[in-house]
């Protein structure tokens, strides 16, 4: 199968719905003229024109607003972030608007409408540059809230995301975006909600997303060697969560790992273990363990970034602590 | 002065008086909680801009929207109902004072934020361009707004990108207990157009008639030009600023003031002076206003609440919930 | 002792720390002339004047940020949101300056600073304005977020928060405004971070804050009927979270119960419960039980809002499946 | 004129200029990580209205603060320290070239969230006057934040509040690669204060004494009669928005006509004119400059990176974690 890098599958993803629904259009901070501020927009405006590819000021908060105001009359945008940390600015529009306009119009209003962007943070970019906002978006009803991993999930979740009569707060990852992969060139799309198991296995589960699988994937060669077979699961949307997925998996291995970027204080994984604990607790043989970011704000300096973030090394001292090892 | 127009006017405003007035009491009897926000004596506000709209034109309104809400919908049963919480108001009883939303007719709601509604409505009007569609967004803020960086946002964008968007700022001199001096270094809430650059127009909000007119200019400026237009409108309110507010931050003889401007008692006496009613005939329509308002409190009464087995419902979209019998 | 209402021991707390010390200012919409929305600042303007007791425009991003930047320099500053739902308009100032100025500038900034006002909902106010926020905050390292039941504690806690050289998002409730409790006349603080056991028990462990201790309490005489002896606690403060009490309450008990007016997913709930699964395993007789509000938007109906609020029911019924029974 | 004034702008400006062009090329070599976004272009505006300042006025700036950094401190080794990301570095290597920080010199930091910082600004201004200090805070930022809700509710409340605070708008006619015309639907940025009102100057920024003799003016009306300035200095940048931006969006033309504008070749020429120094002066100076360039480079690549064991430090004070060495 071809092989293409995750920000062309966004694009292509963008793309293909706007071919297909005139009411889908792109929007955001150097989007259009400047090709994406990570190029991942690269041509659309060639392609759409500038009706449809939209550079705005810097204005989240105006932006995400004006894109929620032109969903609940039926256009169908996707709003660009240019990073995460952006849209904290926005946040009171994304909480108090998109999440809750359907509800307080009793059903009237439906809202198809992506927020997307880089999440979490890149290579030193500092603390207000470096965080995941996930724990946010997922907390509140009312949104969805996706982190694919590569590029073909980027693709066919991001479509789907288009199609979604809901909002949904799309994550990607600046250091994914030149990471390649398989991309079916047929077209398909993904559901969301549905998790993927990427791996089976039997000792343990292993659940991580976005770019947290990358850093599993580096761990299972070392775990492979000591004959440790674990399953891993990319949960793919975070809400809706598949938690039956995850479930069914603790059931078999017993134990589980979650490996995610956020922060240590509730969050993803503090949900998943809740849930885990709550509903296979006689499965379980170790509690549920958690590799997190610490809880700091991100330094810039290289060591102290690094020993910031999860890593292999703190992959496997938890393996070892849930393996009794 | 087209005569039917006049009256339809004089009427809806009274619609407006009566419904909060009533409102008012079901509250103080305990059939109505949470926030209540009334419009009396804005009347002249919502009454004559929307009068000036058509009837495709959005509305998009704050907290304080029972008026306009009335005045696009003439509907009193749907807005009692969606006070009284329930499945037969507006809002299905999910909204609340707050949260009207009637989609048929273009009104996009009662938001409670303050300033975060002001984006939505450029919004609205960027959907309105990008169909090429003639409609226009109105859009009801009040003076407290000014100060709130989603309205420089939405004013921002509305002015750069030319968006169908009037832009009705009701000062009525009040921010809850605040008056409007101690927040704005300005006197006109409307000066703010000059930064963006915007047309503005500063009116007597007391006036239907006058409202009218500047709406209408901002309407033709909007759906002709494509170009927005602050409007801010002065007027007052009669009450505090929502049901648990005495008031205290104003004397008896500012409100004495205002009474005299009163939108609805100063538009009777236009309407005398033209000779286009008399006493008996406004009366007449006053009784008439009365017992739609009964008839209003009488449905929102005997229409049932919201079944709870629906609390799930209205969150997400296709997730098949509404199929659950929502709202009902 | 005394009995003063939750209102007017916030009062005292910032009357008394702003005679202490000039540095203290109060700001926030309605604090002054109207005597504060909720009249929790009621007289303080006359006592103190304008320059010390500043009414703001609607504003919050600004005033917020007002407030840090002159908590850079050295001033003390308590901001009253009127609700923490207005508190989303100024996020970013809170997650992105507050929380991490100290961090980035390697320790030259101290900010003390407190973020106040009453959080959740109260009644039939909808859904803008009927959210906790306090999964937000204490997702966020920099960040302290207390959360005080009664007047006692709020006044305590509120002192030691407007000395603490930390931004402390400080959230009260305003259904407890008029709630009437014990607060001595002499002077007295309540440390951050430690948590009360308001009631000892043996037969299972019920975590809850703010409002939710007073849900907790209309439970409690029935349960003793039943002869059933929870221990009651209270952690105060959220972050940084009392671990150790509530560890040593589970390995007890052996069963944990959390009763949180928050959403569902993620917050502080799922964090307590992961903690305890992870350091108290086995001691679990059962799995960490919570009881939330329901996973949707506020709606504005009487009955759909206690539908969707925790209920004694709820708690009964969470306590059963405790018990096994 | 005075001369040595007039050498220490030029020696300041020189300063900037070299460091940036060491900083990018240490970025290509692999030292520096992270965004970098050089001040090379905009000299004449934060040497020109720093060098107005007295040492206690505050300043509060960009992530693109190099400039305003060296222009207050001419410490270039605890910016590059800082760059490198070691605990010599001006924020002990917390910070990046985003978040340079030196309190006891009162530069209030690099901020990174754009027009988060207006507010801040503004607060540490509102702490001048609660305290009847006499000093000033001078805030930087881009053309791109006049559209931010922040920058606006920053300058509604410092004009309401009448503040001594300098806005200086640094107008180098783009945001990252939109240029200034599709996002401001006004020709000066400083339009905007005429909404709120505050008084306004739009200068040359390529002219540091120009730059100089503006700020000194909105300093004096902060100072004396505590009132807030909104300075636009128009300017421009020489390199892309970022090192990582190639910056293809803008012609060569309006390159070079940038280029013959650069504020430090145009001073230089003046230096000439007025007689002030000849060539072989200004020679000496820049090898002087160059040296001490080189020796912040040595510093930085010298200092130790933090301990790892500092990894929580600084997020909370008085938790007893700077006892554990801190930084160092
Ligand atoms: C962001 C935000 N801050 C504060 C509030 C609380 N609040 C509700 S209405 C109001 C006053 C608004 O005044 P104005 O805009 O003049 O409108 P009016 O009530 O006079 O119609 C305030 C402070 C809010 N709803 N949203
Ligand atoms: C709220 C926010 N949105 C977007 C960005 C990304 N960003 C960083 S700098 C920049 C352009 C700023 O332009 P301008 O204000 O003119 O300053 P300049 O870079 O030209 O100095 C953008 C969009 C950001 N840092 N913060
Ligand atoms: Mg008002
Ligand atoms: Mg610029």
């Amino acid at each position: 199968m071809r092989q293409i890098a995750y920000r062309e599958a966004l694009r292509e993803a963008m793309s293909e719905e706007m071919a297909r629904d005139e009411r889908v259009y792109l929007m955001g901070e150097e989007v259009g003229a400047y090709q994406g501020a990570y190029k991942v927009t690269q041509g659309m405006l060639e392609q759409f024109g500038e009706k449809r590819v939209v550079d705005t000021p810097i204005a989240e908060c105006g932006f995400a607003g004006v894109g929620i105001g032109s969903a609940m009359v039926g256009l169908r945008p996707i709003i660009e972030f240019m990073t995460l940390n952006f849209s904290l600015v926005a946040f009171d529009q994304l909480i108090n608007n998109a999440a809750k306009l359907r509800l307080m119009s009793g059903g009237q209003i439906t809202l198809p409408i992506v927020f997307r962007g880089p999440g979490g943070g890149a290579h030193q970019l500092g603390a207000q540059h470096s965080q995941c906002t996930e724990p946010f978006y997922c907390y509140t009803p009312g949104l969805k809230v996706v982190m694919p991993a590569t590029p073909r999930d980027a693709k066919g979740l991001l479509k789907s995301a288009i199609r979604d009569e809901n909002p949904v707060v799309f994550i990607e990852s600046e250091v994914l975006y030149g990471f390649k992969g398989e991309v079916p060139e047929e077209e398909y799309t993904i559901p969301l909600g549905v998790a993927e198991v990427v791996r089976p296995g039997k000792d343990l589960t292993i659940v991580a997303w976005s770019k947290m699988q990358h850093l599993v994937k580096l761990v299972l060669p070392e775990l492979e060697k000591q004959g440790i077979d674990a399953e891993v699961i990319d949960p793919r949307t975070l809400r809706p969560l598949d938690e039956d997925a995850i479930l069914a998996s603790v059931r078999k291995t017993s134990r589980l790992l979650i490996v995610e970027e956020g922060w240590p204080y509730g969050g993803v994984g503090a949900q998943i273990a809740y849930l885990v604990q709550r509903n296979a607790f006689d499965y379980l043989d170790a509690p549920v363990e958690r590799v997190t970011s610490e809880d700091v704000p991100m330094p810039y300096a290289a060591n102290l970034e690094k020993a910031a973030l999860p890593s292999v090394e703190k992959v496997f001292a938890a393996v070892n602590r849930l393996l009794g090892r | 002065m087209d005569r039917g127009l006049l009256l339809e006017i004089y009427r809806d405003m009274l619609l407006i008086r009566r419904f909060e007035e009533v409102a008012h009491r079901c509250y103080t009897e305990g059939l109505i909680s949470g926030f209540l926000h009334l419009y009396t004596g804005q009347e002249g506000v919502a009454v004559g801009a929307i009068s000036a709209a058509r009837p495709t034109d959005y509305i998009v309104a704050t907290y304080r929207e029972h008026g306009h809400y009335l005045a696009r919908t003439r509907d009193p049963k749907s807005a009692m109902a969606e006070l009284f919480g329930r499945a037969s108001g507006c809002s299905k009883g999910r909204g609340g004072s707050m949260h009207f939303f009637d989609l048929a007719r273009r009104f996009m709601g009662g938001h409670a934020i303050v300033g975060g509604h002001v984006p939505l409505a450029a919004g609205v009007a960027f959907a309105s361009k990008y169909r090429a569609e003639p409609d226009v967004t109105l859009c009801f803020f009040g003076d407290g707004t000014a100060n709130m960086g989603a309205f420089h946002e939405g004013l921002c964008l509305a002015s750069l990108w030319k968006l169908p968007v009037v832009f009705i700022c009701e000062n009525n001199l009040y921010a809850m207990g605040t008056p409007l001096y101690k927040t704005l270094a300005v006197e006109d809430v409307s000066t703010r157009a000059l930064g963006y650059p915007m047309a503005r127009e500063t009116i007597n909000g007391d006036d239907a008639l006058e409202v009218r007119e500047s709406v209408g200019r901002a309407l033709r400026r909007a759906r002709e030009e494509g170009l927005p237009t602050l409007v801010e409108a002065k007027t007052y309110r009669f009450r505090g600023h929502s049901i648990s507010d005495p008031a205290k931050y104003r004397s008896k003889e500012e409100l004495e003031f205002w009474k005299k401007r009163d939108p609805i008692l100063t538009l009777a006496e236009r309407i005398y002076t033209l000779g286009m009613a008399d006493e008996a005939q406004l009366k007449e329509m006053e009784l008439e206003v009365r017992r739609e308002i009964d008839e209003a409190v009488e449905f929102a009464r005997n229409s049932p609440l919201p079944d709870e087995k629906t609390l799930h419902d209205y969150v997400y979209a296709g997730s098949g919930e509404e199929t659950a019998g929502g709202g009902t």
